[in-house]
This record gives C-alpha cells, structure tokens and sequence, in this order.
C-alpha cells in the first residue's frame, strides 16, 4: 500500500516537472512556439471552465447551463479593468468611458479575484430563484439567464462601462504562458479539494438522490446554492482568463454555442471525472487545431508524391475544402458519445494505477498475442 | 408448455442466473421461490426477452423464443405482471386494459367484461387515473392487464410485495381463478408460504441455480425449505 | 404540557393532495424508548404521515411535536427535512433511497457533514482536518459495530438486498437520531431475513436509546416486537393498542388482515 | 483545374524558392460567405503574380489558408497558426472584429498584415504592423448621408444590428453627418444578431412614414429586409453600405431589390483590365464559379482583396527583403498608383488607405447601375 | 394605430405560428424519450434547403411533400444512428448525442452549401400579399396560425383517440412496461419523430418563405426559442407547446416593435425563469411529484 503511494508521489512529481520542463522550451523560444503556446493557453482556460461545469453538473447533478454567461460577466470585468488607460478613449470611442471608471486600471490577479466575487455574487442572487428548478427547467432557465446576461452587457445604456456589444479590445496578454497555466492551476485544485471534501460528498448525495440526502441533514438549497456559486465564480475567472487570451471580450463570444462546447468537453472527458474535463478540453481544443490541414484543397500529387506528371495528379481531391475539418470532428465527436457513452475515463478520475494496470493489460495482450503468433 | 433449458444470465461481470432448467407443463401453477437477488426476476425477463440470456435456450410449445424481441415473444403467448406493478399511471384504468388487448384486433368488449367479473372492483374505477389507485387495486389492474392479451402462459413477478395481508390474500385467490380459467401460471414470490400453498410444482433458486424442486407439498415439508423461506414462526 | 416521555406527538394531522385526502386528522402519540408500528391497507397513508413528520410534505392540518418543539404544522413551513434530521429524527424509505454509486463507506460518511464543524472555506483548504478525522473514525466505528466493516469499499449498490436495508438503517443511525422512523424495512424480504431483522430492530433500539417509529406489512415482524400499535384506513385512524388488542380487533381484520380463514385458506 | 495550396509541413518562410503569404479569412461562421469571395480574388491575384523577386532572386508564392471561423477565439489561434508556419506577411479578412482579435498577434511577431475589407478603424489604431485596403466606416456613412441629403430625403429611419461594429459604426457616422447636412433621423430601428424576423420594426418604419432607409447591414439580412418590407407594404429608399453590393442581392430579392442604393470600394468597369482578367479566370474553373455564386459579377471585396495582396507583393520588392520590420516599412513609404484594381494607394500614419471617393451604385430592373461618384474632403 | 396595432399582431401571429409548429416536435420528443433534441433546429434547416433543390427540380406541389419526406427520413436515419444506440446510456449521453448531431448537421450544410445564405425559392401561392387599407398581409401570414391550429387539433385527436396515440403515451410512461404489452417501442419512437419532423417541415416552409433565406446556422436561433416555446407550454404537452409558440412568437414582435431589440430574447427568457418559478413545469406540464 505504501510503496503504490510513494511510487505515485514521484511518478506526480516527475510529471509536473517534465510540464513545467516543456513549457519552459515553450515559453524559450515563444515566437517560433507561439501557435503551441496559444493552443495550450485555451486550453488551460477552457480546462478551468470545464472542470467548473462539471462541478455542478458531473457531481451535483444540476443540469446548470449558465456557464457562457458568467464567462461573459468575468471577460468583461477584466476587459474594462485591465486594458491600458491611455488606449481607452480609442476603444470607447462611440460611448466614451465613464468617468469614474476611466482611471481605473487593477493587475490582472486582482481583476480576476474581483470576477470570481462578482460572479459569486450573481450567482447567490439568480440561484435563489432557479435552482428549485429541476433538470431539464434548470437547464432551460440558466441558459435563459446566461443569454439575458449577454443582452445586459450588450445593451447599449451601459455603453459608458461595457463599450455594450462593441466590446473591449487591446487587453494586456498574458506575460508568460506560465502565467495562464498556473492561475489555470490554481483554479483546478481548489475544486479539487473543494470536491475532496466534506462539502463536495454532500454534492454527490444530492447528485445521486437529492431526497435521501435531505434525509441525511443536507440542507439541499444552501448545497446546491455552494455548487452553483462555486462554479459561477470559477466560470467567471475563466472568461476572465478568455479575455485575457483574445485580448478582447464581445458578447458574441459567449453564446449558447461556447456553452455546448464546454458541455461537450465535460462529456467527452467523463461526467464526474476532473482529470476527464481536463483531457476533454485539450483534446476538443486540440484536435479542433490539428484537424486543420483538412480544410485545404489538395491536388492528388501533394498526397501522394509521384503521380504528379500525370493528369490525374493536378486533380484537387473533392473532399476537402472549406468547412471539412468541422464536418470530421463532429463525426469524431458523435463516434465517441456512441461508443464510449460514459466519457473518455467512464466518469472516474484517471490515477496512476489506472494508468499502470492499463499499462499492463495492454502488455500483457501484446505479448499473448506474439505468443500465440509464434506458436 | 414452456421449457427452459441451461439458462444463464450476466450483468456485466455478475452471473446472476447460472445454468438454469426448468418446465412449466400446460395447465400448472409453477412457482419459482428463492432468497433476494437468487435470480428469479431476472429469469423472467429473460424468458420475455427484456432481458438478453447469455446462453440457453427457452422454447414454447415446441418453438425456440430465444433471441426475439419482446413483442413477438408476446405474441407468441407470453405475458409478464412485472415486479412492482407498473401500471401506466396517466390512463385510466379502461385504457390500462386496452393497452394489454394492443396486440389483438377485433372487439375487446367481451374480454373487459371477463376481466370486470374476475375483478368488480376495475369496473366500479374504470374511469379512474391508474395512478391514484391503491396498491392492491394497481396490483389487480397489472394481472387484468395481462389477462387482456389472451395469454397462454402469464408469469407474476413477486404480485404480494408491499400490499397489505388482506390484499395479498385476494390475489393469491386470483392467480387460482385465473390458472382455473385454463392459463398456465409461472409464479415467482418472496412469499414461499402461500406460493408453495397454491403452486402444483415448485423450484427453488440460489445464487442463480435451482437447489430444490418438488411439487408444492412436497417443498412445504421440505426441512432446508422450511428453515431458510418459511421463517420460524410458520 | 408536553409529557416528558413523550417524544413525538401527532395532533389532528391532516394531509391533502387534491381531492385525496391521504391523511385525515389523524392523532398519535410515540413515548421514549417505545416501538411503535403502523400499519394499514395500501394507501392508507402511512408513508404520507411519515413524511409530514420528516418534513417531505408540509400538513395541511393539524401538528407534529418533537420533544416539545413544533417541527411541522398547516402554517409554519420552516422547517425542511434536513432541519428535522438535525433535531434528531432519522429515517429510512420504502424504496431503498441509498447513494447507490457511492462505497459503503461513503454512504456512512455522509451522515456526518450535518454535524461536523466546518464552512466550505476550511474544508476546502482542509483547515479542519480534526473534525474531518473525527468523522471518519466515527463511521468506522458504526460499520464495525453494524457488521457492515467488510462491506466498506463496496459499491452500496451492489450490496445483498437484505445488506441494502441494514446500511439504510446504519446510515439513519449516523445522523444521530433520537426516534428512527423505518419505512417497511422488511419489504421484500424473505421470512427468514425478516427475523433477523427484528432481532436487529431491539437491539439498536436498546444500543443508542432509540425511539423506533414502524411501518410494515409483514405481521410476525409488528407483533413480535411493537410495543404499541395504530392502525390506519384512508387516513383515519381506526385501532390503536397493545399487538394483541389490535389484532384482533374487528375493524382491522376486516380492512387489513382479513380473517383466520382466508388467511389459511 | 491547378489551384494554388501550400503544404503545412515546411516551417521555414523562405525554405528553398518559396516564401509563404497568410490568407486570414473565415470560411465558415457567419462571414463564411464573404469569406469565400476574397478567397478568390487572392487565388486570382496570385495566379497574376506568382511569384515576388528579392535580392535578385525570385521566389514563388505559397499562400496558406487559414480560417478564422469568423469567430474572435478561433481566430487567435488561425492567426498562431499562420504565424507558426512562418509567413511573410497577411492578406485579410472579412469583417473586423477577428482582424482586431488577430492584430495584436501579428504586430507581436512583426508580420505585417494587410485588411481587405475590414472596415472598423480599431484593426489599424495603435497597430503599426496592420494595412489597410478599404476605405473606413465613417467614412462611408458620410458619403451615404450625402447622398441621402441630396437626394431629396430629409427624413429617414436607419436600421442598426447591434453588436455589428460596422453597422453600428456606419449608422452612427450617418446619423451625424446627415444632422449636420440638416436632415433628421426620424425612427431608429435595432435588432440583433442573426435575427431573421423584421416584421416588428419594418411595421414601425412603415408607421413613421419616411421615405427612405438606411441599413447599412451584414449582407446576410438585405434580403430578408427587402423582402418583408416587400410582403408588409413598405416602399422607401433602401441605402446601405458596401456589404449590400452584391448580384446575389439581386438573386436574392428579385423585384424587391430594385431601387437599393449602396456604395462600394469598387464598381465593375473601374478598371477594365482586372476585370477582364478576372472575369476569364473566374469563368475558366466552374468550381470558382460556383464559389462566386455561379455568376462572373465583381464586387468591391473582390478588388480590395485583389490590391491587398498585390501591396503586399509590392512591399515585399520594395524592401527588398523578406524580414517584417523592412516590409512594414515599405508598407508605410509606399506610394503607387499601378497595378491595382482601385487606383492608387498610400497609407495615412494609422496605416489605412487614403481613399476619398467611393462609388455609389444603384439597382436598376435587376442590374447594378453605377450612379455616382461620391468625394469627402477629410 | 390600430392599424399598427394590427399589423404587428398579425406579424406575431405568423411567426408565432411558425413556432409553434416546432415546438410541438420538441415537446414529442421530449415526451417519449424525455430528451431534448437539441438537433431539432437543425433539421428544420435543412428542411430549408431541401426545399431550395426540389423546388429547383419540381413544381411546388410535388416539391411540399416532398421536402417534408426527407426531413422525415433525416430525422429517422438521425434518431436510428444517434439516439436508439443510446437507449440504455445515461441521459446525458443522449443529449450530448443530440448536440453532436447539430453541430454536424450546421457544419455539413456549410460544407455542402457554404455559409453564404441562399436564397429561398418562392412559393407564388403563399407569397401573395393582400391589402386592407393600411395593412399588409401575405397569404403564408395568415395560413401559418390557421394551418398550426388545425394540425394541432389533429394531433391531439390522435394522441389522445387512436391506438397508436395510446401506445405512445404508453412508451412515454414506461417503456419496458409498454414491450411487454406487445408494443413495438422503437417503431412507435420512430413514429414519433416521423410527426416531429413533418411539423418541423411544415414549420420551416412557412418561416422561410416568410424569410427568404436559408443558411447553415438558420436553425439555431429559431430552435432554441422554440424549445423555450415549449418549455414554457409544459414540455411534454402539444397543447402548451401551441400556446408557448405563440407567446414567444408575440413577445418577440412585441418587445422589438417596442424599440427594445435587445432585449427580445433576454425577454422571453425571463418570461421563461419567471413561469417557471411560478410553476416549475410549465403553463400546462403535468406536475412532477416525487413520491417518496
Ligand atoms: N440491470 C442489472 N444490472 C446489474 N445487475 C443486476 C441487474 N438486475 C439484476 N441484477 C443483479 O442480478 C442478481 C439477480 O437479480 P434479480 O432481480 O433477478 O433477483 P430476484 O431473485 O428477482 O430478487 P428480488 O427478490 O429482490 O426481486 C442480483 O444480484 C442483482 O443485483
Ligand atoms: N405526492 C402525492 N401526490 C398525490 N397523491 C399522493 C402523494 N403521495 C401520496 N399520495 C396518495 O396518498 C395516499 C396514501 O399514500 P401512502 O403512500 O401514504 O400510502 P401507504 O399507506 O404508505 O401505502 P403502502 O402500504 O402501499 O405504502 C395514496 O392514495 C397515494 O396515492
Ligand atoms: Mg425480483
Ligand atoms: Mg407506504
């Protein structure tokens, strides 16, 4: 038992390190990296939402689709707070900015603590109502939320504080890609060990029978209540992190659709599985990017070399073109939600000995099967 | 009439019924008795195709069942009352029985009428919500229900749980009535006492396998039968 | 003017949905360290009392005394299930209501985060790691004692049936209850489990100084260890008293047991 | 037929003989459509001209696609992507606000972009390594509400899609402009982002009685205005910006698109020889042709795509060089006047185009008709 | 005024109309497989173009039942590849299964018909437009509630009068229980989404001949407000799902008449928390009661 915990202690240790060890070529040479760089940073980003999402949904089991519009609130907070005074007369140019906010000009760590408050706050307040909803009416009403969100910060009466639906441009990037992920981090586990503990098995009793909880002493509405406030604030230090990361924020950003995508990564990763949001948001991030090349016309010739002399080298392959790329990863997306239903890591957090056993199995199979070949 | 032969079930990694046989000859009340969890409800949904057997065959009258779908299997003759009644609780109980006739055609107005006089208590609520029925009228309406389709062979899953002693008196007085009216009946109950009571065979099921069988008296005397279902003050 | 013995007293208790009137003034009173069955035809409204009681439905007349408190009356809506376990009523369903995904452990574990002292904050960042500890070695020592300690890495789910029932009641008992309200807890069990289960029903009774509110078909069960007896039919109480006297009372063999003969028959 | 592509393993720009242009437009999302037309027009620019010669040696032309989803997040990323394959420069895109999201990218890793019509003044502002090809909002709303005035109309309704930079810039400029000129904004109408329903505020212009209307909207929703203005009765003036420019208006709307009056950067028969040359490329492919909506009709995104890319060739020469910094510095000194589908270019110190004219087009028994030339002294 | 009024009352009524017709199948979807086909919209619009290719190839009265058959089949070949193997799968999974299938129904439709809008042929018969004084109408204006209210009414009829209306609130209920009755549950599933999706077609003639234009991302927007139709109708119910349509349908033409676009759909989700607060399935949905 000790050993196996030991072991997985130094087999921890030595992957945050060999992390922290890419990131730093990364990060050595961010010029020539900087496409890796931005894919890892929406990543990171999209992880931290992911992983919030699925605190209310994968482990309370309230099907919670505000996230969208508290990303929205947090993008916004950080826009308008962090972007340089001198540029914010250009950027407000058809509102011009209000005066008591034009001075105002916070470090990023600030604004991002203020989003997670604000968005807290929210949260308290829409909960009340909402969260007596179930299921289905639960989803329904947070995206209704989520969208009127959208409408406020799109309405052109505040246009002196949100720009309304111009949005606001030229926010400072991040100064390192070290800075995106550790924040990114940071936020990831402390709903680990939010999740961890007492509080988050009361969010799993209310998730698998919210009646019997009760009976246990849970107090279901302030529960729920902690879930949902929790992961509004995580959503919002994401948006905020996504603003960062466009060096803009638009409400036409933070539709409905960014809230399926978000859905989509819980559910690919694993509903109830942290490491599984974490895995599904680099792999729709990622493969979303390494799909690109399908987007592009081929001639026959440039796929496979040698047959360009002949006429049927110069043909284009009918296939790709425009919009391909999307056609395929939504076929990938449906061939995994058929044929592994529960998630990439079936809804359990991936851990070391998984991943040996899996290891091993995989071995195992390996070796059987050269075997039997060679009898 | 129904003949069951190695039998096995498995839910994932879990046999739930291994390598069962049995018959139910045309005519009988069979009984299927055993511990929680042996297997029995398993069986029975197997053998209506809700759920798929591993292996084994199961035939009717002659004819193989295994690998059909649920409604050919009806149509075959088959009826199940499932555990827990499930009645469709939105409809009343007049399209309850309508529902059971839904592989017939032709005129039901003759089969209601005999369902009314097994049960006058269905007539007097026919236009009642099922849902808002007792558990025992629900219990009634579940066997009616199945009684609608014409049934050569009606299986009854546990039909006594949860209802009251007076309630669970009636339908053991209604399984006799409908088994007179010439069904075959394929009884599984938790409540050995009174199934062996009425049950002219009887199986006895552990852990997925059959133990014990016997015809209904015999297993009443039987001492492992006595000790482990009938309790000590039987 | 509460009587010190008294635990739990039903005045006049009347419960509605639409035109059903499930519970119909029905008045009861449970005394400390007592067990006390009811029992009735279904339907009758049993299961309806025991959620007036613990707070799942809100009464649409009459109220529910706890040791002198007011837990539930037509006007006062305040006090939720989770509030009526904390003042110590624990309870168990007719349909096994586990956290069936969860270990055993688990499902154990979670009757504690009612009492243990802690906010989101330090249990987040494990500020309160003795209350945490208490917690645990608490529900250990409760599944020793249950005979469930072998089971505590299982799945609940995929627990016996009869195993089922039994960590339902442990998990009842964690929350610290004064009066346990148990919901058919022999359903669907065998009648040899059901002895074993009555053995079981004294014995906690007697361990934490329990109060046992009962609901149950199964006769050998409720005469075999009830103290007192109320029988209800359509809401409305029709017998109460010793076993005996309630079983053979005529209005209760007619709407429940039904007689010696049909019994035999 | 051959069809210029890049491959995306080469990382080096100048790997060999070839040197690789970024092409940032989207493809899909709701500008897809524009998109597609630049798209075209770049492909034809460099079917023209291949290849760019520096220090005596010429290299060929890759251009590598990249799509930006017309989404600002996608956006960060296509321009990564470009920036990673190591490109010379940019030419793109449609619609500003992923050229504004992307800008900053670019301006970081010192690659010079040019806009083609992306007409929001902040793609430029403060971007020293962003062009310009096209003419900028406000500008066009002056020029709109000039011919408004002179037109006879004193009074109008405009039509706004929030959260549409360009429209609501456009809006904005005309409602100035044409109060200063004297006339009034009697009904200002709003609507949202992929709205397809206009009957509530058609109604309400239709209520105020004017005689004309300016909506100078995405191209998505022309038709769906015309032709719900059409079934509720509605017979104005439609103004719009250079978005409405389109023959697939006049698909589109039929009999409901006569009258439209829009401007454009450029108006078929500005310059005969690109259109000539264009319109046998175009006509040589049916795929082209079909990506151009099965007509051989030019319109303004066409020509500013085409002048894009061709200033980005001629900055390349220019600087002799294939570093950022020495092209952008070309880019700014540059002054030409040949060689471009719409007449000369020079940048202002923002990095946009001088442009002071625009063409003023008009549909008449289902043609576009040019009407006018209109010129706003800055 | 009055006859602004007017006009603006008949606009809602048509879009209303046109909503509810999608609506309903929302809420038939909902109601037997208690999921939400979040691909709704999308087959809608491709309904939409469908009827650009018949409509180019056939005269229009080959070209409407034509177009509705393909939807139907889409919508069957959708539910037979993307929903039936999920029978058994956690709820989630279907839904997700459901937001795949948008994506790839939006992001086929761009690759196969680009993103630039095209145009939606039309259909003379519908578009004439009628003059009383001061108001316009065009025929499909007023066909959209009067067709809406009649098809409604017929199924009602048969959900609550035929044999397959009682076998599919059977499966609705309880769909092991409805097998062992004999019932063929995935036929009668299909059946469902047969209906479901010849409304959508019928929904998305009227919507775009009104509209003229059909894009790949067409669907969305009028899917999502039509669930909310129906959510606020009590999913699960044709009658509601009626009703919803229409209010949101007037509700929009309301608020943005009002100058207050920006608000329109914020506003029928508002109107959406504050029903469901009040009651929390809906104006007509059956009250889900836990019995404990
Ligand atoms: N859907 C299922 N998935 C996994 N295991 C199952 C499933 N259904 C039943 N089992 C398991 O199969 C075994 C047999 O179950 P079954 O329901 O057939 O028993 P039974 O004899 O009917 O018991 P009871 O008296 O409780 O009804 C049990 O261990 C049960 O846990
Ligand atoms: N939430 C509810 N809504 C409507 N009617 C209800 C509700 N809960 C219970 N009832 C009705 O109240 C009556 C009493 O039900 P209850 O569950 O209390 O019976 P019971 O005595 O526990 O019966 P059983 O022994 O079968 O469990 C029944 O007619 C039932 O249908
Ligand atoms: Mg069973
Ligand atoms: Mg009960």
């Amino acid at each position: 038992m000790k050993v196996k915990e030991k072991r997985n202690l130094i087999l921890s240790i030595v992957a945050v390190l060999l992390c922290c060890l890419y990131l730093f070529i990364l990060e050595s040479d961010s010029v020539v990296h900087s496409y890796a760089i931005t894919i890892i940073e929406r990543s990171c980003i999209y992880a931290v939402a992911a992983v919030s999402m699925n605190l209310i949904i994968g482990f309370t089991g309230q099907f919670s689709l505000g996230t969208a519009g508290f990303m929205c609130i947090g993008a916004y907070i950080t826009g308008v707070l962090t972007i340089p005074v001198e540029m914010r007369d250009q950027i407000f140019y058809l509102y011009g900015m209000a005066s008591w906010l034009h001075d105002i000009k916070l470090p990023l760590i600030v604004t991002l603590i203020l989003c997670a408050v604000v968005c807290a706050g929210i949260a308290a307040l829409i909960g009340w109502p909402v969260l007596r909803l179930k299921s289905d009416y639960l989803a329904i009403a947070t995206l209704g939320f989520s969208e009127i969100i959208r409408a406020i910060f799109g309405w052109d009466g505040l246009g002196k504080i949100t720009n309304a639906s111009y949005g606001v441009s030229n926010i400072p990037e991040f100064k390192s890609i070290f800075e995106c992920v550790i924040i990114s981090a940071v936020c990831i586990v402390i709903m680990i060990l939010l999740v961890n503990s007492s509080y988050g098995r009361a969010f799993k009793a209310i998730r698998d029978d919210d009646v019997a909880a009760e009976a246990m002493g849970i107090n279901l509405f302030r529960t729920k209540q902690l879930s949902f406030v929790v992961t509004s604030a995580f959503a919002g230090v994401a948006g905020g992190l996504l603003a960062v990361y466009m060096r803009s924020a638009v409400t036409s950003t933070f539709t409905v659709a960014l809230t399926y995508n978000i859905l989509l990564m819980v559910v690919l990763g694993g509903i109830g599985s942290i490491s599984g949001s974490i895995l599904g948001a680099f792999i729709v991030t990622g493969s979303q990017e390494w799909l690109r090349f399908l987007d592009r016309e081929y001639t026959w010739s440039e796929l496979i070399p040698g047959i360009g002399n002949t006429g049927f080298g110069a043909m284009n392959v009918p296939l790709l073109r425009n919009g391909f790329r999307m056609v395929v990863f939504s076929l990938l997306l449906m061939l995994v939600v058929l044929f592994w239903n529960h998630g990439l890591t079936g809804s359990k957090e991936i851990t070391w000995d998984r991943l040996i056993n899996g290891a091993k199995k995989l071995m195992r199979s390996k070796k059987e099967k050269a075997v039997s070949e060679a009898e | 009439m129904l003949e069951i032969k190695g039998l096995s079930i498995n839910y994932g990694g879990i046999e739930a019924v291994r390598d069962i046989s049995f018959v139910v000859p045309s005519g009988q009340i069979v009984t299927l008795v055993g511990a929680n969890g042996a297997g029995k409800s398993s069986t029975l949904r197997s053998i209506i195709g809700l759920v798929k057997a591993k292996s084994g065959s199961i035939k009717l009258a002659g004819k193989e069942l295994m690998g059909s779908s649920t409604d050919e299997i009806v149509r075959n003759g088959i009826t199940l009352v499932p555990e827990g009644r499930h009645v469709f609780p939105d409809q009343t109980v007049l399209e309850n029985l309508k529902i059971g006739a839904y592989l017939r055609k032709g005129n039901l107005d003759e089969d209601i009428e005999k369902v009314y006089s097994i049960f006058p208590r269905l007539k007097e609520r026919s236009w009642q919500a099922a849902g808002t029925l007792s558990g025992g009228e629900q219990q009634m309406l579940a066997v009616g229900r199945a009684l609608m389709a014409n049934p050569k062979l009606i299986m009854m899953d546990e039909p006594s749980l949860g209802l009251a002693p007076i309630i669970v008196n009636e339908i053991f007085e209604i399984i006799k009535r409908v088994n007179e009216v010439g069904t075959t009946v394929l009884l599984v109950e938790q409540n050995a006492n009174m199934a062996l009571h009425v049950a002219d065979k009887a199986y006895v099921i552990e852990n997925g396998r059959i133990t014990i069988e016997g015809t209904g008296k015999e297993l009443l005397k039987d001492e492992r039968v006595k000790k482990a279902y009938l309790g000590t003050t039987a | 003017m509460a009587d010190k013995n008294v635990v739990l007293n039903i005045e006049h208790l009347t419960m509605q949905f639409g035109g059903v009137i499930a519970v119909n003034d029905f008045s009861a009173q449970v005394k400390e360290g007592e067990i006390v069955a009811l029992i009735g035809p279904n339907g009758a409204g049993k299961t309806t009392a025991f959620n007036c009681i613990t707070g799942v439905y809100h009464p649409t007349n009459g109220k529910v005394d706890f040791c002198g408190e007011t837990i539930a009356n037509s006007f006062k809506i305040s006090h939720t299930p989770d509030e009526i376990t904390k003042l110590g009523i624990a309870r168990t369903f007719q349909n096994i209501r586990l956290f069936p995904k969860q270990s055993v452990f688990d499902n154990v574990l979670i009757a504690k985060h009612m009492r243990a002292k802690q906010n989101p904050f330090t249990a987040t960042f494990r500020l309160n790691k003795s209350e945490e500890q208490r917690s645990r070695e608490e529900t250990w020592q409760l599944l020793k004692e249950q005979g469930l300690d072998k089971y505590a890495d299982w799945e609940a789910g995929s627990l016996p049936y009869g195993m089922q029932r039994r960590l339902e009641i442990a998990r009842a008992l964690a929350t610290g209850p004064k009066l346990l309200c148990l919901d058919e807890p022999a359903a669907g069990m065998n009648p040899q489990e059901t002895d074993e289960l009555a053995e079981f029903i004294c014995q906690i009774r007697d361990k934490y100084n329990l109060t046992v509110l009962l609901i149950e078909h199964h006769m050998n069960l409720v005469m075999g260890i009830s103290d007192h007896i109320y029988c209800i039919d359509f809401g409305k109480m029709i017998a109460q008293g010793k076993p005996e006297a309630v079983a053979s009372d005529p209005k209760v063999i007619e709407a429940y047991l039904g007689t010696q003969e049909e019994r035999d028959a | 037929g051959a069809s210029s592509s890049s491959s995306s393993t080469g990382s080096d720009a100048a790997s060999g003989d070839t040197i690789k242009i970024g092409i940032f437009e989207p493809k899909t999302g709701e500008n897809g459509g524009g998109g597609a037309q630049e798209e075209l027009a770049i492909e034809y620019a460099n079917y023209v001209r291949p290849t760019v010669t520096v220090g005596g040696k010429e290299y060929k032309i890759q251009l590598d696609w990249q799509d930006n989803q017309s989404d600002k997040t996608v956006a960060v990323t296509a321009a990564q992507k470009l920036i990673a394959d190591g490109v010379v420069g940019v030419v793109g895109g449609y619609g500003s606000g992923v050229c504004i999201a992307a800008g900053s990218y670019y301006s970081n890793a010192k690659i010079p972009a040019i806009g083609t019509s992306c007409t929001n003044a902040n793609v430029t502002l403060g971007n020293d390594y962003y062009f310009r090809a096209c003419y900028l909002d406000p500008f066009q709303g002056e020029v709109m509400a000039n011919w408004a005035y002179s037109n006879g109309f004193t009074e109008v309704a405009t039509i706004d899609n929030i959260g549409n930079e360009y429209t609501s810039g456009l809006v904005k400029t005309f409602t100035d402009s044409f109060t200063v000129l004297g006339g009034t904004v009697v009904d200002s109408e709003t609507f949202q982002t992929n709205e397809s329903d206009f009957k509530a505020i058609l109604t309400n212009i239709k209520n105020s009685g004017v005689k004309a209307v300016f909506a100078p909207t995405d191209y998505l929703y022309a038709p769906l205005l015309l032709n719900q203005a059409h079934d509720l009765g509605l017979d104005v003036q439609w103004i719009a910006g250079d978005t409405w420019y389109s023959n697939v208006l006049i698909q589109d709307a039929g009999d409901n698109a006569n009258g439209v009056v829009a401007d454009t950067f450029y108006s078929e028969g500005g310059n005969p020889e690109f259109d000539a040359g264009f319109k046998e490329w175009l006509n040589a492919d049916a795929s082209r042709k079909a990506t151009n909506l099965d007509t051989d009709a030019i319109v303004g995104n066409h020509a500013v795509s085409y002048d894009a890319y061709m200033l980005l060739c001629d900055a390349i020469e220019a600087a002799d060089s294939l570093e950022g910094p020495a092209i952008r510095d070309a880019l700014a000194a540059l002054d030409e006047s040949e060689g471009y589908a719409c007449g000369p270019y020079k940048f202002d110190a923002n990095g946009d185009a001088i442009k002071n004219t625009s063409y003023i087009c008009q549909i008449t028994s289902g043609e576009w008709t040019y009407q006018s030339t209109e010129t706003v002294q800055k | 005024m009055i006859s602004y009024l007017l006009q603006q009352l008949l606009n809602g009524l048509s879009l209303g109309g046109a909503y509810a017709l999608i609506a309903i199948g929302y809420t038939m979807v909902y109601g037997i497989l208690r999921m939400i086909n979040f691909a709704h919209g999308d087959e809608f619009m491709m309904a939409g173009y469908f009827m650009i290719f018949s409509l180019a190839v056939f005269p229009w009265y080959f070209a409407i039942p034509f177009v509705i058959l393909c939807t139907i089949v889409l919508g069957v070949v959708i539910e037979r590849i993307a929903y039936k193997p999920l029978r058994s799968a956690p709820r989630m999974s279907v839904m997700i299964s459901a937001i795949g299938i948008s994506y790839l129904l939006q992001n086929l439709a761009n690759y196969l018909f680009t993103a630039m809008p095209q145009s939606y042929p039309q259909i003379d018969i519908l578009k004439h437009v009628y003059t009383f004084g001061n108001i316009s109408v065009s025929r499909v204006t007023i066909i959209a509630p009067v067709l809406t209210i009649v098809l409604t009414f017929l199924l009602i009829m048969l959900v609550n009068h035929t044999k397959l209306g009682m076998a599919m609130r059977a499966c609705s209920k309880d769909q092991e229980t409805a097998r062992i009755m004999g019932i063929k549950v995935d036929n009668i599933i299909t059946t469902t989404f047969v209906i479901g999706c010849g409304l959508a077609a019928v929904g998305s003639i009227l919507y775009f001949t009104d509209r003229n234009t059909v894009q790949p991302y067409s669907g969305s927007l009028p899917g999502l407000k039509c669930f909310v139709a129906a959510v606020i109708g009590g999913i699960g119910n044709i009658q509601g799902a009626v009703i919803g349509g229409f209010i949101v349908g007037i509700c929009q033409i309301v608020i943005t008449a009002m100058g207050y676009s920006v608000f329109s759909d914020a506003f029928t989700f508002a109107l959406l928390v504050l029903i469901l607060i009040f009651r929390p399935s809906g104006l007509f949905g059956e009250k889900a009661v836990q019995k404990v």
